[in-house]
């Protein structure tokens, strides 16, 4: 018999924090057989952001970096132009990317930065106990919208990956839920490129994951991954946004590609 | 020997931070401290260096602490409203135990106040705007000359004690032309490596930099650790400059743009044989209170007075040091007005004379 | 029959996302509670295990290793 | 100089009188002086008035900030406006009569009246009125000889300005000719 | 009589907020201090209030500056990272002379720290954690009852002066539950009328809410406004307890939880006929220091001590009032550790049996 | 004879501060025309940003607020939710809209907030001495990209309006230059229809003034029109890029509307 | 009561250890007690241990923090191995046998050992655990009247939940009558 | 002949936005300096202006003003 699946190399052997079923243990392991896979774990800096995936310092194998809340594109902007031939990633929330980190992701994305984001997207605040984020549906309860969103009051989802769509400077982009083994297929093919631009020196890129949040959500684990698919994904369509820096001289790219 | 050039304050402490090895520059522009990012966006790229304006002070601060983890000598500059908008940055730079150079060209607040110069943000500096138990080593300048020199210095003791150091100037200093005598270039190649860096384990085990320790004993390990260091500053780092303090009987305590005002108003108080001296901190935190204490252990000095482009700032510390021996004045000026050596040479001499100071003690 | 899809007790906090996706349906949830207080997850029947990794895939903890037929041993 | 010299220069923002200090300053520097040069900086990014302070100094330079300078230097009305009673009892207010539009009323300073801008636009180029003004305040005042003014020019300009250096070498003569001739207490 | 309730603190202060009238809270989550958003997310809809989540502490505080000028009672609440975020914006509510009520909440820190309780940010709650010379007022409570009556009175004295107010509690005093009396419901239309609130002109003339002064002099005349302010605070808000302090010969000074773990340790030290008395600042500014002046001027105090969850940060107030008539010992826990009354105990039975401490002055 | 011009009601008889042939002046007056016609200046409050229109409080003659530097989108928020039958608009530059204050712009577009903001995007900062902004074109010399901004070093430009047409809760949305009398008069429209979106309750709405700073450009203010004709318009296209809140339901709108 | 009681309550998140004190807390406030309730909050979400302290008394209650409590109730193991030693001596020690999995070592406290969990489940819901807990603790310390405790629960329960109050009452019966009949010094 | 544009000479920063957009090109820089130091605008030729009140549209500091004939007046 061989091993034909095992923990891969780059996550430590520590236990993870994370509550039973919670998917950013999935994106974890995808990132970390991807650095293998690619050999640059000894020049990997990842960047942990405020958020359930705070600790992740602690589980990735690399040197790691915590940032402040929102800040990890500019922390991880200050690693990569100090040292330009590592590899840098930051990981981070919703919470944290689409809220508070708002101007930082767009504008890292504008600067088209040389580095690697996998934002999870699990549409609340895991980490503080379940509060609305900016990728809270409509009707979502939380602890912060007790009587489900609704736009007049709280405002709209954000759609990450089509407001990055507009920035000049993302050279990759692409958005897959953690829902089933295929699609985590199609999410490590996309954490894989995304790496891969940045390897090639393209630019900016971003892996947005659809995640889930049993204990946030209120549900069971297998619950949650219903409520990606039924949910999540008609909001937040699955596929590549971008693949290769766009043309230099050209407008905003319309194109959907996957 | 160095050729004198004359430069801009502002463009003295960029081209000092060069000198002593910084090749990375993040920031935001804001008035009266322009001219250090312009600088640097013209200037380092000439030495290989990094000038990347950030979208926001928030942005630069995060952006200096990711340099600083990954190792290399990494600086930013703002004035007042920047500055505090970058404490949650500082805190975590100093949680993290990570180096850089942060510089304050001070103007005069509160809020969006005036861009005229002005030294309100004393207590932010050293009592720490950000969250938590942590200081800066904060230096004050007084002089073009002394923004080279204490830029290098600030960038050299930030490694060596793996703090974040803060410049603490006003518009005044950044705007005025002085002559200057820069040190030569040193190369980042030279300087010690740092071991703790997170620049890729490179076959090594795993480095983190990090400020959460979710277990309140191993917070309060941190912190223990982190005020050994500050212990440690505080018997090192003193700095101070003293004029006149000899036979002095009135004391005047002062510091960089002010510092000088007073020189030359004491210079004349001196020429009417008044017996008047000057006590300049050069070092805001560490504060030189030991030395001020022995000033005043002579016996000599009847009363102090402070002077501060603010409404009464470092003369908390000055009353602390004092600490009710002898009567302490305060003569303050604030929302960018730089007061003149004659106002400050008739406080002085109200003073000397005897004119109504509070006793030390409530 | 050696086993394919081994499950760390110890790790696993019982979730069910394996119980989820298993093409097999084999995976279930021991009685017993694990020192984290989870009843862990467990293979019933090995021998219905075709190692086709979506277990493994799908954990979240990496409980799970799975093992499959060496190639040259089986052909050996 | 074996004493402490301030001047403020002050007009229109354009009128260059903030090179016009940087220049002295420099001139000051390489002649072994102790220099301070000082702009007050304001809101507006263009019109407006603006001045710097000036000191030279054989020895080191406390205060940079000045209330009774030695000499002024005003470009326009407003300037004269502003900075005519600063001027110390005994110092020097040199004025471009051009654009200050009236006399000097203090009488216990030496005034000197000088057509700055005219004098500029008639040798080509209005924007020299600044070194006509630099020139008549170094005949009278020998701060710094003149060649560390035009050493300092060059230093100051990128190469390829150099082509202006003689129409500004030629304003600063004019303005030294000025003050040297000129009515040094205009009658009005 | 009202109807006791058992709430956590956090709670607390959002139902006494709308008891007092406000309506308007703008916040950012963060721990320990969450169940106050929380709260207020599904209470205020039911009294017509508005509860939005802001995108940062950044736009939490500039809603607050909005509605503020808009007229209206308005409150957020933070924790100690969020608070720093929020100094900028805490600094032009100061400038432009806003009343709001900030709640700080504090974990141990530097950086993120961790989210157990701590005290590690009066120095940025009193000195001004933002730029320029403002001062807040500060009131720390030390029950859940407190937060009920300090957030009223807050937002009192908050518009009275035209002042941002913060109430600096901890996470173990927003967490912990206790059985408050809560006042009766106030409606916002029964509160004084701002006439310089801009909530449209209507005929009159326009007004402006503004912290710009570009002419140095008239920054200067608004700091000198704002001084006399303050100056009036000090004399009208100072507030304190103190228990046993009559006869008192060793005096704890500590505020908020530390004040209320002293209380017991001091009353098993009593029982022991230990003459040690408790001083609890009410007010952190402006501080109570008159008021301990005067116990220290009985003159049977021969020692203080002062216990806080921080490496030592409102000791240097207390120093400056003792002014080195006796010394003043300290005992801090840091990073989240909160200290037992039998370890306060130890460290005051030390000093009573007069333990070394450092002599007062340098 | 009648007046067929003059200084509208709205404007206070304060001289402004800008530089000569800086079109913030005439923004200005399109605002105060817009509001004077909608009768609602005596329920009207302005929220100045921090860039050279800081003093717009000295020259509007309605209530107005000096907003910290970006977040003028947040403190308008703030006067809203008090005041919800008031008329709220905020006045940002492209430094303060589009670098500091990224995050709160696309926040208040998110939630959909009731408020009118007029976006002022002349490529660069003004107020402090002409530094590169988030806006600032390819090959543009600015004080802090002093050989011309280039993408690898430097980033890309942000397209301030395709950003936010991807943001639901925008009701209004729309961009125009300020060269000349007819661009003029399509500029004032869209003010007036942005006003009206708010008076309606509608939600967001924003107009973007592709605006002059001669003195930041190093131009005579007849070359910066020119300038903005040529170099900036290709690249910021004028038009309505939405008008009238989105279809509930829909993805995000790709239409151009004008 | 003439003088304060503390009590520390520990177990699994889920196991309502922090409901557990609430419902002590709020029954003290109801009989007219002084009372505090304080949470040790962790990071985790899920999982991992809870636990809250408990105080009682007739005067004003100075630190919510308690070394040495005089009565800890462990829910699970990890519990009591964290707490059994911080008992206060002579004090009390409530243990969830079904869950422990070890006996009490200590000698100097009053041990009450019951099967709260297993007694849970067989009266219908092994949620309830926590009420029989405190059943036995009241049975034994009289701190409050079990009628605070369940007018505690009506109040605190929502409602559409009120039909859950008989299951907890009779849990709480089932923990008060294991407390007075049950092994107080189990024989292991 | 009336004037119709009017040019408030001290609000002029002569910046010549109304030079660059008067269809008749009538706009010209005076001579002289105005008190703030700017080279007024002013109309040469009142009677070529046509009252289109493109200088006035496009002036940024609101310094002119555009008559037109009153039509009553006219028609009276
Ligand atoms: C400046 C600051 N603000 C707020 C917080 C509190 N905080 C911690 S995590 C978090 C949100 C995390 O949500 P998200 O980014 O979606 O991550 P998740 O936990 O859902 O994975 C917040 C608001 C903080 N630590 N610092
Ligand atoms: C927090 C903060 N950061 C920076 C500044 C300095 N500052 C003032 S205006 C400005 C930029 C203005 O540019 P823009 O918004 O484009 O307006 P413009 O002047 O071009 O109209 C900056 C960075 C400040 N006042 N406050
Ligand atoms: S709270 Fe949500 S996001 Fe956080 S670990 Fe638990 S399930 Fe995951
Ligand atoms: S390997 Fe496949 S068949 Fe075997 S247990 Fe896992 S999912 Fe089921
Ligand atoms: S997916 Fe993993 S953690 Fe979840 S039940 Fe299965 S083995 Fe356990
Ligand atoms: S600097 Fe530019 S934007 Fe500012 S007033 Fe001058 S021309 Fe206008
Ligand atoms: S109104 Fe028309 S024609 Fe007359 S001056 Fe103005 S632009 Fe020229
Ligand atoms: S547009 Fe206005 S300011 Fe400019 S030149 Fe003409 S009248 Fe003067
Ligand atoms: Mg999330
Ligand atoms: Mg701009």
């Amino acid at each position: 018999m061989r091993v034909a699946f095992e923990r891969p190399a780059g996550l430590t052997d520590c236990p993870t924090h994370y509550c039973p079923g919670c998917t950013h243990g999935i994106a974890h392991r995808l990132i970390a057989e991807v650095i293998t896979e690619l050999g640059v774990a000894d020049r990997t800096i990842g960047v942990a952001p405020v958020g359930c995936s705070v600790l992740a310092y602690d589980y990735f194998d690399y040197d790691m970096i915590q940032a402040s809340h929102g800040r990890a594109p500019a922390v991880a902007t200050g690693v990569k132009r100090a040292l330009p031939d590592r590899t840098v990633f930051a990981y981070q929330g919703d919470g944290d990317l689409a809220s508070i980190g708002m101007a930082e992701i767009i504008h890292a994305a504008a600067r088209g930065e040389n580095i690697t984001v996998i934002f999870i997207n699990n549409a609340i605040y895991g980490m503080t106990g379940g509060q609305m984020a900016p990728t809270t549906l409509l009707g979502q309860l939380t602890t912060t919208s007790p009587a489900g969103r609704e736009a007049p009051r709280e405002g709209y989802p954000l759609r990450v990956a089509e407001l990055l769509e507009q920035v000049r400077g993302v050279a990759y982009l692409a958005r897959y839920p953690l829902t089933k083994p295929p699609e985590i297929g199609r999410a490590r093919n996309a954490i894989r490129k995304a790496f891969q631009t940045q390897l090639a020196g393209k630019g900016f890129s971003l892996v947005e994951l659809l995640s889930t949040c049993p204990t946030g959500w209120g549900m069971t684990p297998r619950e949650a991954l219903r409520w990606v698919e039924e949910v999540m994904v008609p909001y937040y369509p699955p596929g590549e946004f971008r693949d290769g820096p766009e043309d230099p001289g050209g407008g905003p790219s319309r194109k959907r590609v996957g | 020997m160095e050729e004198l050039v004359l430069m801009k304050g502002n463009e003295a402490v960029g081209e000092a931070a060069i000198r002593a090895g910084c090749r990375f520059f993040f920031g935001y522009p804001i008035t009266p401290q322009n001219e250090i990012p312009e600088y640097m966006s013209h200037r380092l790229p000439q030495v290989s260096g990094v000038f990347v304006q950030a979208e926001s002070e928030v942005a630069a601060i995060n952006m200096v602490y990711g340099a600083a983890a990954a190792g290399v000598r990494v600086m930013t500059s703002s004035s007042s409203p920047g500055i505090s908008l970058k404490q949650e940055g500082i805190s975590y730079l100093a949680g993290s135990e990570l180096p850089a150079l942060i510089v304050n060209i001070m103007r005069g607040g509160p809020g969006l106040g005036t861009i005229q110069p002005a030294q309100s943000d004393y207590f932010q500096a050293v009592k720490g705007g950000g969250h938590g138990d942590y200081r800066l080593l904060v230096y004050a300048p007084s002089t073009v000359q002394e923004m080279v020199d204490l830029t290098g210095l600030a960038l050299d003791r930030a490694d060596h004690y793996r703090n974040p150091a803060l410049i603490l100037g006003d518009g005044l200093l950044g705007q005025m032309m002085e002559p200057v005598n820069l040190p030569p270039l040193s190369h980042p190649e030279d300087l010690p490596v740092k071991p703790w860096a997170t620049d890729g384990r490179r076959g090594g085990p795993k480095r983190v930099i990090n400020s959460l320790y979710l277990q309140a004993e191993a917070c309060e390990e941190h912190n223990r650790r982190l005020q050994a260091k500050y212990r440690e500053m505080e018997a090192g780092e003193q700095r101070w400059e003293a004029a006149w303090a000899d036979d002095a009987e009135v004391l005047v305590v002062a510091y960089g743009t002010v510092a000088r005002i007073c020189r030359t108003a004491l210079e004349g108080l001196r020429d009417r044989r008044l017996a008047v001296g000057l006590f300049r901190p050069i070092a805001l935190w560490p504060f030189p209170g030991p030395a001020l204490a022995g000033l005043l252990q002579r016996g000599r000095i009847r009363a102090v007075l402070v002077a501060e482009m603010s409404a009464g700032q470092m003369v908390e510390d000055v009353r602390s040091v004092v600490c009710g021996r002898v009567p302490v004045a305060f003569y303050g000026r604030t929302g960018g007005v730089v007061p003149s050596p004659e106002e400050i040479g008739q406080h002085v001499t109200a003073v000397y004379e005897g004119g109504a100071i509070n006793a030390g003690c409530l | 029959m050696e086993k394919r899809a081994v499950f760390d007790e110890e790790r696993c906090k019982g979730c069910e996302l394996c119980i989820e996706v298993c093409p097999e349906g084999i995976v279930h949830l021991a009685g017993h509670l694990n020192r984290k207080g989870f009843h862990p997850a467990t293979v019933t029947e090995q021998e219905r295990c075709t190692g086709c990794m979506f277990c493994a895939r799908m954990c979240p903890d990496l409980a799970i290793t799975v093992y499959r037929p060496d190639k040259r041993a089986a052909g050996a | 100089m074996d004493k402490q010299y301030e001047v403020i220069m002050a007009g229109f923002g354009g009128q260059g009188v903030m090179s016009m200090g940087q220049l002295l300053a420099y001139a000051g520097m390489l002649e072994g002086l102790q220099v301070t040069w000082m702009p007050s900086y304001g809101p507006e990014q263009r019109g407006g008035t603006a001045n710097c302070t000036v000191i030279l100094s054989p020895r080191t330079i406390g205060s940079p900030v000045v209330e009774r300078p030695a000499a002024v230097v005003a470009m326009n009305l407003p300037s004269l406006d502003k900075f005519e009673d600063r001027v110390r009892e005994e110092g020097l207010l040199v004025v471009n009569a051009t654009l200050a539009g009236r006399s000097v009323r203090r009488t216990d300073v030496r005034a000197l009246s000088i057509p700055a801008t005219a004098i500029a636009e008639e040798i080509g180029n209005d924007r020299v009125a600044n070194m006509v003004a630099l020139g008549a305040l170094l005949e009278i005042t020998r701060l710094v000889r003149p060649d560390s003014v035009v050493e300092s020019l060059t230093k100051a300009l990128p190469p390829h300005r150099h082509n202006l250096i003689p129409l500004n070498q030629d304003a600063l003569r004019r303005g030294m000719e000025l003050a040297r001739h000129g009515a040094r207490r205009p009658a009005c």
